[in-house]
């Protein structure tokens, strides 16, 4: 599958900030349940967030919403400082992380432009009641290891197993991320960049697409789109 | 010359034992004949004694080289053993490794300058200081040994004892 | 041997009086030869190259400071050589190097270049493009970086020549009480009232003390702001706070080379062989070996942190400094690249490797070879700096866009090249008729705090360290 | 130069040799204090280990806090063995003759101090060792030597080595000492410590040799080991952190919080064990000379950071500088900082006086180090509480209890271990004590006595 490159938009425009997408990223990727104490001590834990900007003065206010998730660089600063390998870059243009390896030295947490990489501070404790509800195909990650945004890369083994198996590409074709496919505007739009024909590739080029943080040269796979909006030119840049 | 004993003379200051360097050298011992042991050190040639050169340098450079190729090795070995790609970066990351190598190179260098020092001043001896040896001389006393044969002991006694050695000591055979 | 070798150390040779001192350095010294006077008279013609070749520089316009680059690449590397020489015999003065003694006259009389110095940056600052929309100490002040940069340089150069007057004041007294003809009567106005009474040496230490310490600061200083304003600044994108550093430290790499050079001309032509001795030349090695070796870490320390960070706009910095555009398959065709291949490979690897050999260190010839060699090296660092930046007209911007075409020298740049050093020459060698190349007044102190005594069955030599 | 007694050898050992040989009140009290921080710090650790990082004040997006800023400060400290005995070796400054031993062996214990930090703020201690032996050999993965945290292991640990090296080659002459000197199971010992050392003419010239030797081959490293960690910042994308003057601006800031650190263990050095007669007023002299030309450095270096901050007027690094200058606790830092490692202490070396007043050495040494460590503080901690542009997340971090105790307790461990290390050899090197004896030479001038040194001629052929 060396000729698949994954890649997302994300279309600020269309983003309503209701946090579907982060719900969804909890539920599928085994992310412990945050409590108040975790958000006052900046300790939550959340793959994907959508950071709120306030523009304007009362009394006319505008929320902006950015959805903010692991970028997947193709230079990525947070792969070679890892002393263990823990994080790297497959041929998929995905960026791993390998918990078994990570010893948390949190460098690269520190050298993500995007703050896209969390730190398990503490064991993850779900409700009694939660415990049956966990992604089976996902590891739930212990204490001192740093995660973040996979693209649901268990669904992408899957598809890729089914594939293999049918001799076609529907599975891969198909395939959505869970912040993607839980998206009601369809915001986030994730697919394959080789393949022309794919929504994302489409978008990927878009007039309005831009890069987060351009100038530190990370060259993500994710790209977004701008607001339809006078204001969206510096706001994308500004914040 | 396996028949050589050593006789030691302690001096109780500089000038009895620089006295005493020439009283041998007058009763025909030459410099290799005698030897000194001090308990820190002197000027160089105070008691008219020669200090035969030394291959220090050698062990230094040796290391050095050895821990170049040591760490070339590793580090060049250990990415291309299982080649992944970090940030973008080639999979031989030439700045980092000269790092690396900068430090094993070193590293190498002073072990081996030790292992020179240790083993170029003839230690360590199993023996400990030697059956001619007298405590005195970590107390600033000053010892002129001199190894020679067996017939000519007595003369470097009396050369000893002429310029004021406060004792003799002989090796016990 | 050894033992007569600690009495070597200073005055070697004959064993040193006195009245050798001063027969030698007052009297003989002082005389100028048919040699001396040829020197003289050629280099003092052909200083007015260098006014020829500034003239037609600005007949060709001063608009386009691209067409300057080389006279910028010129200007830098004499000024820091010859600023740079200086601090080499004031750092020694301060580290109370014993050995150093004989030579710190030769090197401080360098200072005599500042006035040169300070004619040949006019231009600089002439034809220098505003900071106006590029990165800057100085945010945006009007008056940055033309009156800011003059006072630091006329700050260097009155420095250094207070300083060389001060530590000159002791033997103009004694070229006042025993030089005769010119030499005299200016050494008589010169040395003023100096008749080194116990008050006036403690000033004069004082004095040494305070000026010294000043002319390094002034030193840093400058080189802080020169190195930003008409270098850092005409490349966008380029932040670099160790470059001043860097710049700094080549500027003193540089004329410890330049300083073994002139002791070793001195020995050969100016017969005073007896003042630099083996041991003058071991420590000066010893001295280049380390800011050779500085030279390389500097400039590592830029190099790794742009490399790995692999930010755009550093990307294009280091092609720009160091490896060229990459898209040339050559590296022959990459003017960049073989610009720093020569100041890394004669400026460090050169050096490094022939005076890391003590055997070399302690010898003669080498170092001066050496000194050559870093002397060429630091043309090319600072042609790898200067010619490229230069070269560049694009205005602000996050990073450089293309990499500029670098222009070629001219005439009027060799000219200036020739004009500039033949001055300086000039100057030295005048000033050096009133005083001489080696100060009287230290090589007789040194004479009081070393001598040999017996000890043991051989000798001893004995250093006094006073306070 | 009025207080240079000439001491005779067997006085040299009584007065050197006494903690060695007896346990005086004054030598066990001197255990209390760090014996006191060491406790807590055990505790603490072991809560931390125990409990995890939760209990750190570390968050997002500081990830790094107190472990980090302090292991570089040990590390900074580490440097003063090096710097006092290799430079003051080249250049054979004779008053480093009785605080060589003492500042290497400070240089190796802060060494190991500063390597446990790493360590206990990894997320999983119990895997560090992954960190350097490869564990997953079955698929061939090794660490990654592109990672500057595989650079400072490797850099520390060759600077330890060298520097234990180092330490215990000069040590074998005074075993050889404590050897004669001593009977039954610790002659034993120290006979077998000594590897039979004599003490002839050729073991003391490579003994000099060896010192030269060992000091143009160490101090590369002492300089590389600061810049390597140096570089765990500055090749970051950490706008305020991505600096190039960080390398020397390490080095030499690590040179003069470590000098200074040297300062006080003299000072202290002379109260406990009463070396009076080894430790003068010179020594604190030169050395107080000697920082004010390593602090000068330092504030030039310093500058060059602050000025080329404002360089490209971007506007996360002037976050970060607004962080440092304007807000509350960093304003103070800065002040501080500034004040308490030049602004109060140069001025005062600047007489002679204050240099030759051993109380006033002792405290505005401590002030020096108070303002090194939070200059590591000021340039560490805000970089990454002000990171990059999402502003969403910026956050200010506040150091708890449990690494305050660590802290502490790192100042505690260096100081037990040296004085447990002076119970076993003298602090100050008998032999290079006997040596300054010998080789002193007092020369009439006129009215004056001037303190002369037989110089040993630069013969030995150090390459």
């Amino acid at each position: 599958m060396s000729d698949v490159k994954w890649g997302m938009v994300v279309d600020v425009d269309k983003c309503s900030g209701c946090q579907a997408c982060v719900i969804a990223c909890m539920a599928e990727n085994n992310i412990p349940i945050n409590l108040d104490r975790d958000y006052t001590e900046n300790r939550s834990i959340a793959w994907i967030r959508i950071e709120r900007y306030w523009e304007g003065e009362y009394p006319d206010v505008k929320a902006r919403f950015l959805p903010v998730l692991c970028q997947h660089c193709g230079n990525a600063p947070c792969e070679p400082v890892c002393p263990v390998y823990a994080t790297f870059h497959n041929d998929q243009g995905m960026n791993i992380q390998v918990y078994n390896r990570c010893v948390g030295t949190r460098y690269c947490a520190n050298n993500c432009p995007y703050h896209a990489r969390y730190f398990n501070y503490r064991r993850p404790t779900w409700p009694e009641t939660y415990n049956n509800y966990l992604n089976p195909d996902v590891t739930v990650r212990d204490r001192g290891i740093m995660e973040k945004c996979s693209f649901c890369v268990q669904r992408i083994n899957a598809a890729t197993r089914i594939a293999k198996r049918e001799g076609n590409e529907d599975a891969i074709a198909g395939l959505q991320t869970a912040c993607a496919q839980a998206c009601p505007t369809d915001a986030l739009v994730f697919g394959n960049l080789n393949n022309a024909n794919s929504e994302v590739s489409q978008l990927y080029d878009d007039e309005r697409s831009y890069v987060l943080q351009e100038s530190i040269g990370t060259q993500p796979n994710i790209r977004y789109l701008k607001k339809i909006d006078e204001h969206a030119a510096e706001k994308a840049h500004a914040h | 010359m396996a028949d050589n004993k050593d006789i030691m003379g302690v001096f109780a200051d500089t000038d009895t034992a620089a006295e005493g360097a020439r009283q041998l050298k007058s009763a025909g011992f030459v410099q290799d004949d005698y030897d000194v042991l001090t308990g820190n050190p002197y000027p160089e040639g105070a008691f008219g004694e020669h200090v035969k050169p030394n291959r220090l340098f050698v062990f230094a450079l040796a290391g050095g080289f050895v821990g170049f190729a040591i760490a070339f090795l590793f580090t060049a070995a250990t990415q291309t053993a299982f080649p992944l790609v970090t940030g973008g970066k080639p999979i031989l990351a030439i700045p980092a490794m000269m790092i690396i190598m900068y430090e094993m190179t070193l590293l190498f260098a002073m072990i081996f300058t030790v292992t020179g020092v240790i083993f170029e001043s003839r230690l360590p001896r199993p023996s400990g200081a030697g059956p001619v040896y007298d405590t005195r001389i970590t107390l600033g006393y000053i010892g002129l040994i001199v190894t020679t044969s067996e017939d000519r002991l007595e003369k470097a006694e009396e050369a000893l004892k002429a310029a004021g050695a406060e004792d003799i000591v002989r090796e016990s055979s | 041997m050894q033992n007569t070798d600690g009495n070597e150390a200073v005055i070697p040779g004959a064993p040193a009086t006195q009245e050798i001192l001063t027969q030698e350095l007052l009297h003989d010294s002082l005389q100028t030869g048919s040699r001396m006077r040829k020197a003289l008279l050629i280099s003092g013609v052909l200083s007015i190259l260098g006014f020829v070749g500034l003239f037609m520089h600005f007949a060709s316009g001063t608009s386009d400071h691209t067409t300057w680059n080389f006279y910028a690449v010129i200007y830098f590397y004499v000024f820091s050589v010859t600023m740079g020489i200086p601090m080499a015999g004031i750092g020694l003065r301060m580290a109370r190097a014993q050995w150093r003694r004989p030579t710190s006259r030769s090197a401080e009389l360098f200072a005599i270049a500042g006035p040169i110095n300070l004619i040949f940056f006019i231009p600089i600052l002439l034809v220098a493009p505003p900071i106006e929309g590029r990165n800057s100490l100085w945010m945006d002040w009007a008056l940055a970086p033309w009156f800011p940069d003059i006072i630091m340089m006329v700050l260097l150069v009155v420095t250094g020549l207070a300083f060389l007057y001060v530590s000159l004041l002791p033997d103009l007294a004694s070229v006042r009480d025993h030089g005769t003809g010119r030499a005299q009567s200016i050494a008589a106005t010169l040395s003023r009232d100096w008749n080194g009474t116990k008050s006036q040496w403690s000033l004069h230490k004082s004095a040494l003390g305070i000026l010294g310490a000043f002319y390094i600061t002034a030193y840093a200083m400058t080189h802080l702001v020169l190195a930003s304003d008409f270098a850092m600044t005409l490349v966008p994108g380029w932040k670099d706070p160790i470059f001043p550093a860097f710049h700094a430290v080549t500027g003193i790499q540089m004329g410890a080379a330049l300083l073994i050079i002139t002791m070793y001309l001195l020995r050969r032509l100016g017969g005073l062989g007896r003042y630099f001795e083996l041991e003058q030349f071991w420590g000066y090695s010893r001295l280049l070996l380390a800011l050779s070796l500085f030279y390389f870490y500097f400039w590592w320390c830029a190099f790794v942190l742009f490399w790995y960070a692999r930010l755009p706009h550093e990307q294009m910095v280091i092609a720009l400094f160091i490896s060229g555009d990459y898209s040339e398959a050559s590296i022959f065709t990459r003017p960049q690249f073989l610009m720093f291949l020569g100041a890394i490979g004669f400026s460090f690897i050169l050096p490094f490797l022939l005076l890391m050999w003590n055997i070399l260190r302690r010898s003669i010839v080498a170092p001066t070879i050496v000194g050559v060699i870093v002397l060429i090296g630091g043309f090319f660092d600072r042609m790898r700096l200067y010619a490229n930046s230069w070269s560049i007209d694009q205005v602000g911007g996050h990073g450089l866009h293309h990499l500029p075409e670098v222009n070629a020298p001219t005439i009027p740049d060799l000219f200036v090249l020739i004009g500039m050093v033949s001055s300086i020459l000039f100057l030295y060698l005048l000033v050096s008729r009133v005083v001489g190349f080696v100060s009287l007044w230290e090589t007789r102190q040194a004479l009081l705090l070393r001598f040999v005594k017996p000890w043991g069955v051989g000798h001893a030599s004995v250093v006094i360290k006073p306070e | 130069m009025q207080d240079r007694p000439t001491l005779t050898p067997t006085q040299i050992n009584d007065e050197l040799l006494w903690p060695v040989f007896s346990f005086r009140k004054r030598h066990a009290v001197a255990f209390i204090p760090p014996m006191i921080l060491l406790m807590g710090g055990v505790a603490a650790v072991t809560i931390l280990i125990y409990q995890g990082l939760w209990v750190t004040g570390l968050q997002r997006p500081a990830f790094w806090g107190f472990f980090i800023v302090n292991f570089v400060f040990w590390i900074g400290v580490s440097h003063a063995g090096t710097m006092i005995s290799a430079i003051l070796r080249l250049t054979q400054a004779e008053w480093k003759r009785p605080i060589t031993r003492a500042a290497e062996v400070m240089t190796i214990f802060s060494l190991v101090t500063s390597l446990l930090h790493p360590v206990i703020h990894a997320g999983r201690p119990w895997r560090i060792i992954y960190w350097l032996i490869p564990y997953d050999f079955s698929r061939g993965i090794w660490p990654d030597v592109r990672s500057p945290l595989v650079w400072d292991p490797i850099a520390i640990t060759t600077y330890l080595t060298g520097s234990i090296l180092f330490v215990f080659t000069a040590l074998i002459p005074d075993f050889a000492l404590i050897r004669d000197q001593s009977t039954g199971l610790r002659k034993k010992i120290y006979g077998r410590l000594a590897l039979g050392w004599r003490g002839t003419p050729r073991q003391w010239k490579l003994q000099g040799i060896f010192g030269l030797l060992m000091s143009a081959l160490i101090l590369p490293v002492f300089v590389s080991v600061h810049s390597i960690v140096s570089w765990d910042f500055a090749v970051s994308v950490v706008p305020a952190w991505h600096v190039t003057v960080y390398a020397p601006y390490f080095v030499i800031g690590a040179v003069h919080s470590g000098v200074s650190m040297v300062l006080t263990l003299m000072a202290l050095m002379r109260w406990i064990f009463k070396l009076e007669n080894y430790i003068w007023e010179d020594h604190f002299d030169a050395v107080g000379r000697l920082l004010i030309v390593i602090a000068t450095l330092w504030l030039f270096f310093f500058f060059l950071d602050f000025a080329y901050s404002f360089y490209t007027r971007e506007e996360q690094e002037l976050a970060v500088m607004e962080r440092r200058l304007f807000e509350w606790p960093f304003n103070a830092i800065t002040v501080i900082m500034v004040f308490t490692s030049y602004v109060i202490p140069i001025p005062l070396w600047l007489s002679r006086r204050v240099r030759r007043n051993i109380p006033l050495m002792f405290w505005t040494s401590i002030l020096v180090n108070i303002g090194m460590w939070l200059e590591r503080y000021f340039l560490i901690i805000p970089a990454i509480e002000r990171k990059n542009e999402l502003t969403f997340l910026w956050s200010n971090y506040v150091p708890s209890l449990i690494e305050s105790l660590v802290v502490l307790a790192s100042f505690g461990m260096v100081g037990f271990l040296l004085l447990l290390f002076a119970k076993v050899v003298p602090l100050v090197p008998a032999w290079e004590a006997k040596e300054g004896v010998i080789f002193r030479e007092d020369v009439q001038f006129g009215e004056v006595t001037l303190p002369g040194i037989i110089k040993e001629t630069e013969e030995e052929n150090v390459w």
